[in-house]
């Protein structure tokens, strides 16, 4: 156990605000907005594994949260109970991530990141041919519905998604995956099993989707299958994770506020034009801030100390970290 | 056996309009390696650009090709310039993530500017001709369908040749294949850069066209084509040309065929299908490694 | 750096429960209302926003809704707010307009798939909710008690079509060989089910049933197969996407039935784009521009200042439902929500859509016409007693117009 | 011809050479010398804008050359034939050399000097129509010179030309060099082959670690004791 660190102290006193607040409020409205906070922050921190820490992109992580929850809802419903449904659609996501591991790792790069969005919507055609009513929680449960365990299962979800990127920053596997990430074939050299590091991330994010999926299951009362399946799952919680930071720990977190909270409050007030002053907003951030909003405090910091120190010499130093090949422009 | 014919033909023509809506998706990411989401928002302006010529001041969306190619080229010349040329500088992984953000980030733009400007309702041309069609040995052949196929040859073909037998062109190839040698042999880079994207915006204009005439055009339909256009670029190979339109055409008569074979429900389902099977078969594409 | 990063995050929290905490205006009628206005469903969100809109102002240019509790007339506010199209988006706006606003009714968007998950949390919350424009029947049979939908539903829609047809032609002429593109979705289903079982009941005979996924841009294969089967009477449900394109390969490849009965495609005011080969397409959108009901020439007029044409098919019953409302809290005499909700189940009134009242399972007795394009303009053609023109039948084939 | 004055590279933090001095005079050959690793591939991509430059400034015809970009100093007549040779696998030999000639200065010679390229290597004639990726390494070499050639340098600028070939025909890589600088070329060479390019230069100059350490006439480190026990004696 590492010492507390102030940081550490303030992400637990987060965390407890957190899981004190439906004692405190019965604002239906707050804890759905955060549930929704932790669905992207869950379905970012889970595509971080493979895609930020080991350098996977998968367009196709949907169809995992969509297994998840297809699995989740048809047991909890067909009358199983809910911890063994959902836990079934956390295994059926990472056998499935198995499944698909291996022919998909024979691709490469972008092939790889298109070739799991076919797969992804593949999938979610089948389950809207196959399974394509709403699926509703049965009308007593709607009428007695309670919102807070499905808060907590969802902030439980992602605690544990977190608790495991935490993990992976300071293991022998979360290296190997980040090895892989920089050089394969470095990362191949120095021993590392390449295809057993990207499989394991691969199953671990799959699984972990499936568990945001089960949640998302619990929580929501009615949907179409297929929808869970749909690409937009995919891409919004690579956004939230690349606006936020990729390859860190709070990245997702701080992005998924931004992305759900800000649109939120953009619906909200500036009906018609929201989505326009969000796109924006959004390309400012990731042109003004390349590794994301993560990289916002450093670079104040950086500002802070480049006009304090007496020396021009530093200035210069942090004007040439720039990308190489910028001069030519 | 009429049936499977007619089935394949009109795989034919609408793998084509695949094609087309891949090809300058194709070349944006060959030239630049960038990844354009919102591919898709620039096919669905063209679309509307040539509904309103049609509609306003009745121009055969034929011809209406002459005003909207130059349009979305200077749209996609001032795009590149306000956002996409910020992320050239980056290394390749990077451009291929921020691109995406920032098209995430310009579909949201682009579609509620349409909204605002077009309505939400679907739009579609109809011409005088476009019912009309000839049969050949019981197969019927739309004419706006042939058409649109025409016009996918003819633009692949005037692509090749520009490549192949332009300066600007083969300094595109050149920049596609490795930006520092092109600069080494005094190409302009950054200009490359923003030809490339003028180009493919103004084929994706192209693309919306055939869509207006051929189906319907609506602000959100951006999504859908972008999809599809990506899938046949890796499907042809990452930044191949040709392959592009073939990978286009082969994908149309596979659902088809999926669609004649196992019910129209499942025709896409297939063609994502055999799309898996044939990366995981061939990495790098159908047409891929061999040509820029 | 992560401390900060986590107090940017405390800090962003507690300016949300702040921003969430508003105060109500006691001098309105608050009532919520969450909508399609951008994203896929976006044509027929703007519709229903319309029809909200101008009931809105015109019952506030009346002074409002007179509450008895109160003893004086309070004027509405609505807030309409937009879901992208996106059922997650949806859920989050209409539990904020239960916190934020207190909304005592919601009004619903469009599409069923919208409502369906609306109405769950309408039910939830404990909130009357009133939506048009869907036709599906499914959420009605979950036993929803706030539940209520003044429109045509599916078993409305199945039975017409067949009645229409046996009423004005004489047996022997009535296109009996049925094809149905069934849309692979639950109102496709549900619809073509009860397509199959009405067809059966009528005396028609299916010939060809095939279904297909949203979406899909080549219809060769299915029209080729009623071209085939020779089938006289097409019955299907597509999107306005998928309606557009089908018809247009109708054309194509020169396949006309003597009837098409098309539902929700041509609903959209932009079918006209297709000019001829759009035209003599029968549709049921569950209301028209040209019935004589009161208060619908006021609306088209109102209708046409915003867009230039009469009112679109949906406004009007999203006009009705705020009637329906209004006229339900003024008999509540009071803004409780289970005192409205009981009001509403009570209705008996005359709307823009006509005489409304609800069953048991919240759906509404309406009147659901059947209308058909007619050289580019719309006819309405069953029931007979309202009709504006004869139904044109056989319809000539596209070659020949 | 060039001058380059306190040149320092880095890659973000990384800095790989801290300040060198050096220089080509006109109608010169000189030589940069040095092991893996010591900064010489970077100093001239610094040289050429592909990578930023952190300090110092390098001058080129007695212009300062380091804000320009690179197409522009190709333009200039400094043209350089990068350690991955520079040739683009998806073409063949001749548009390969077609597309080289693409400044306004090359172009309208494009003609004559693809005749002389040919002329001193018959081979790429031979083999015009194949794809590039199909040629030998020594082939590749020569199309990557033949290419450069094209670009009608006023100093061409050689980063290990020797790289990966059989001997035999980095014999032949040098001559072709002679010949060059006997048209009336500037040039600078960087390698690890060190006895075959101080016999063919003028000058040279020895980098370690991104430092000069030593410098002087091509003859004379030849005899140069540190020298031969550093980079001759293996």
């Amino acid at each position: 156990m590492p010492k507390l660190t102030p940081r550490m102290i303030i992400s637990l006193l987060i965390a407890l605000a957190l899981l004190l607040l439906p004692l405190i409020t019965d604002d239906d409205n707050i804890l759905t907005l955060l549930l929704l906070t932790f669905l992207m922050a869950g379905l970012a921190s889970s595509w971080n594994i493979l895609g930020g820490y080991t350098g996977q992109v998968n367009l196709g992580h949907a169809a995992f949260f969509g297994i998840g929850s297809l699995i989740t809802r048809q047991m909890w419903l067909g009358g199983w109970p809910f911890a063994l449904s959902m836990a079934s659609g956390c295994v059926v996501a990472g056998l499935a991530a198995a499944v698909i591991g291996l022919p998909a790792f024979r691709l490469k790069g972008t092939y790889f990141a298109i070739g799991t969005l076919a797969m992804a919507e593949a999938l979610r055609i089948t389950i809207g041919n196959i399974l394509p009513t709403v699926t509703n929680l049965p009308t007593e449960v709607i009428r007695n519905y309670e919102l807070a365990p499905r808060y907590y299962l969802m902030l439980t979800a992602v605690l544990l998604i977190v608790a495991i990127t935490i993990y992976l920053n300071n293991s022998k596997l979360g290296l190997g995956m980040m090895a892989v990430r920089e050089d394969e074939d470095a990362a191949r050299a120095v021993g590392v099993n390449v295809l057993r590091v990207k499989m394991i991330a691969f199953v671990m994010s799959a699984f972990l989707a499936g568990m945001i999926g089960g949640a998302y299951a619990f929580y929501f009362v009615s949907y179409y299958p297929n929808f869970t399946f749909g690409p937009l799952f995919s891409f919004d919680a690579i956004t939230v994770l690349y606006v936020g930071g990729v390859g860190t720990v709070v990245g997702p977190l701080i992005g998924s506020v931004f992305f759900v909270i800000l649109r939120d409050m953009l619906v909200k007030n500036l009906q018609g034009v929201h989505q326009l002053v969000f796109g924006l907003l959004f390309i400012v951030v990731v042109l003004v801030l390349p590794g994301g909003l993560v990289e916002a405090w450093d670079r104040i910091k950086q500002y802070v100390r480049i006009n304090q120190s007496p020396t021009k010499n530093q200035h210069r130093e942090t004007k040439a970290q720039t990308y190489p090949g910028e001069n030519l422009h | 056996m009429n049936i499977i014919l007619q089935n394949i033909v009109s795989g034919l023509l609408v793998g084509g309009v695949y094609g087309l809506a891949a090809l300058g998706l194709s070349l944006a990411f060959g030239v630049l390696k960038v990844l354009n989401i919102a591919h898709g928002e620039l096919i669905m302006f063209g679309g509307y650009i040539a509904f309103f010529a049609f509609s306003a001041i009745g121009v055969d969306p034929f011809l209406s090709i002459l005003i909207v190619f130059p349009v979305l080229v200077i749209f996609g010349l001032v795009l590149h310039g306000t956002l996409f040329t910020h992320i050239v500088r980056f290394e390749e992984e990077d451009r291929i993530k921020n691109s995406l953000l920032i098209g995430f980030g310009l579909t949201l733009i682009l579609q509620t500017i349409a909204i605002q400007l077009f309505s939400a309702d679907e739009r579609s041309i109809l011409t005088a001709y476009s019912s009309a069609g000839f049969e050949l040995g019981g197969i019927r052949f739309p004419l706006i369908r042939l058409g649109a196929l025409l016009l996918a040859i003819v633009s692949v073909v005037l692509l090749e040749i520009f490549l192949n037998r332009t300066w600007a062109g083969r300094a595109l190839r050149a920049t596609s294949e490795n930006w520092q040698t092109a600069a080494l042999n005094g190409i302009n880079v950054r200009q490359t850069y923003f030809i490339a994207f003028g180009l493919a915006a103004g084929l994706a204009g192209l693309t919306g066209v055939l869509l207006a005439t051929g189906f319907s055009v609506a602000p959100s339909i951006g999504l859908q084509w972008t999809l599809k256009a990506l899938i046949v670029v890796v499907l042809a190979g990452l930044g191949s040309i040709r392959g592009a339109l073939f990978g286009g055409l082969l994908l149309g008569v596979a659902e088809a065929l999926s669609a004649y074979a196992f019910g129209s429900e499942y025709r896409e389902i297939i063609g994502l299908i055999m799309f898996v099977i044939v990366l995981s078969v061939r990495p790098q594409g159908l047409f891929g490694g061999d040509h820029a | 750096m992560s401390r900060k990063v986590c107090l940017l995050l405390c800090s962003l929290l507690i300016l949300v429960l702040a921003a969430c905490g508003g105060e109500q205006a006691p001098e309105t009628i608050q009532i919520g209302a969450v909508v399609p206005i951008s994203g896929s469903l976006a044509g027929g969100g703007g519709q229903v926003e319309r029809g909200y809109q101008i009931a809105v102002e015109d019952i506030n240019a009346a002074g409002g809704i007179y509450v008895k509790e109160f003893d004086k007339k309070i004027p509405i506010e609505l807030t309409l707010l937009d879901d992208e199209s996106d059922p997650n988006k949806l859920v989050t706006l209409l539990e904020s307009l239960n916190s934020d606003q207190k909304v005592v009714a919601y009004l619903g968007g469009f599409g069923s798939g919208q409502h369906a998950a609306a109405a769950a949390i309408a039910e939830k919350n404990k909130i009357p909710y009133i939506g048009v424009a869907f036709a599906l029947y499914a959420p009605h049979g979950q036993g929803y008690k706030y539940l209520f939908s003044p429109f045509p539903k599916s078993q409305d829609m199945a039975s017409d079509i067949f009645a229409m047809l046996n009423e004005y032609l004489p047996e022997g002429e009535r296109p009996t060989r049925v094809a149905v593109f069934q849309e692979q979705t639950d109102w496709g289903v549900e619809l073509g089910d009860l397509w199959r079982e009405q067809a059966a009941a009528q005396g028609y005979e299916i010939v060809v049933y095939e279904e297909y996924s949203v979406g899909s841009s080549d219809f060769t294969d299915i029209i080729l197969k009623a071209k085939e089967a020779d089938a006289e009477l097409l019955l299907s449900l597509p999107t306005p996407p998928d309606g557009i394109t089908i018809q247009r390969q109708m054309a194509e490849l020169d396949y006309t039935p003597k009837f098409q009965f098309t539902i929700r495609a041509p609903d959209v005011p932009t079918w006209k784009d297709l000019g001829e080969a759009g035209d003599y397409v029968a549709l049921a959108p569950g209301w028209f521009y040209g019935m004589a009901y009161d208060g619908v020439a006021e609306l088209n007029e109102k209708h046409m200042e915003m867009t230039d044409r009469p009112a679109d098919p949906i406004v009007g019953p999203a006009y009705a439902a705020v009637q329906i409302l209004a006229d339900a809290i003024e008999r509540a005499g009071s803004l409780d929500r289970d005192a409205i909700r009981d009001a509403i189940a009570a209705t008996d009134m005359d709307t823009v859509v006509g005489p409304v009242t609800f069953r048991e399972d919240g759906t509404g007795v309406v009147n659901a016409p059947i209308l058909q394009y007619q050289h580019g303009t719309i006819e309405l053609i069953y029931p007979s007693e309202f009709a504006t023109a004869e139904m044109i039948y056989p319809i000539p084939p596209v070659s020949e117009r | 011809m060039l001058k380059i004055n306190q040149l320092e590279v880095a890659y973000g933090d990384i800095q790989v050479v801290w300040g060198i001095d050096l220089e080509v005079p006109p109608q010169s050959t000189v030589a940069l010398l040095g092991p893996n690793g010591a900064g010489k591939t970077s100093s001239l991509l610094a040289m050429m804008s592909l990578l930023p430059i952190k300090a110092g400034a390098v001058q080129f015809k007695g212009e300062d050359i380091s804000t320009k970009k690179t197409h522009e100093i190709v333009e200039s007549g400094l043209v350089l034939v990068p350690e991955w040779r520079g040739t683009f696998a998806t073409m063949t030999v001749l548009e390969n050399l077609e597309i080289a000639a693409y400044t306004s200065k090359a172009r309208p010679l494009q003609k004559q000097t693809l005749k002389e390229v040919f002329e001193i290597f018959p081979r790429l004639e031979e083999r015009k129509m194949q794809k590039a990726r199909t040629l030998s390494g020594g082939e590749r070499q020569m199309l990557a010179i033949g290419r450069a050639l094209m670009l009608q340098p006023e100093l061409l600028v050689l980063d290990e030309p020797s790289l990966g070939l059989a001997p035999l025909i980095v014999d032949n890589i040098f001559d072709v060099i002679a010949a060059i600088k006997n048209r009336g070329v500037s040039i600078l060479i960087v390698e690890q082959n060190v006895q075959l390019t101080l016999e063919s230069t003028d000058y040279a100059y020895i980098i370690e670690t991104g430092r000069i350490v030593q410098q002087g006439p091509s003859a004379e480190l030849l005899k140069d004791d540190r020298v031969v026990e550093a980079y001759l004696s293996l």
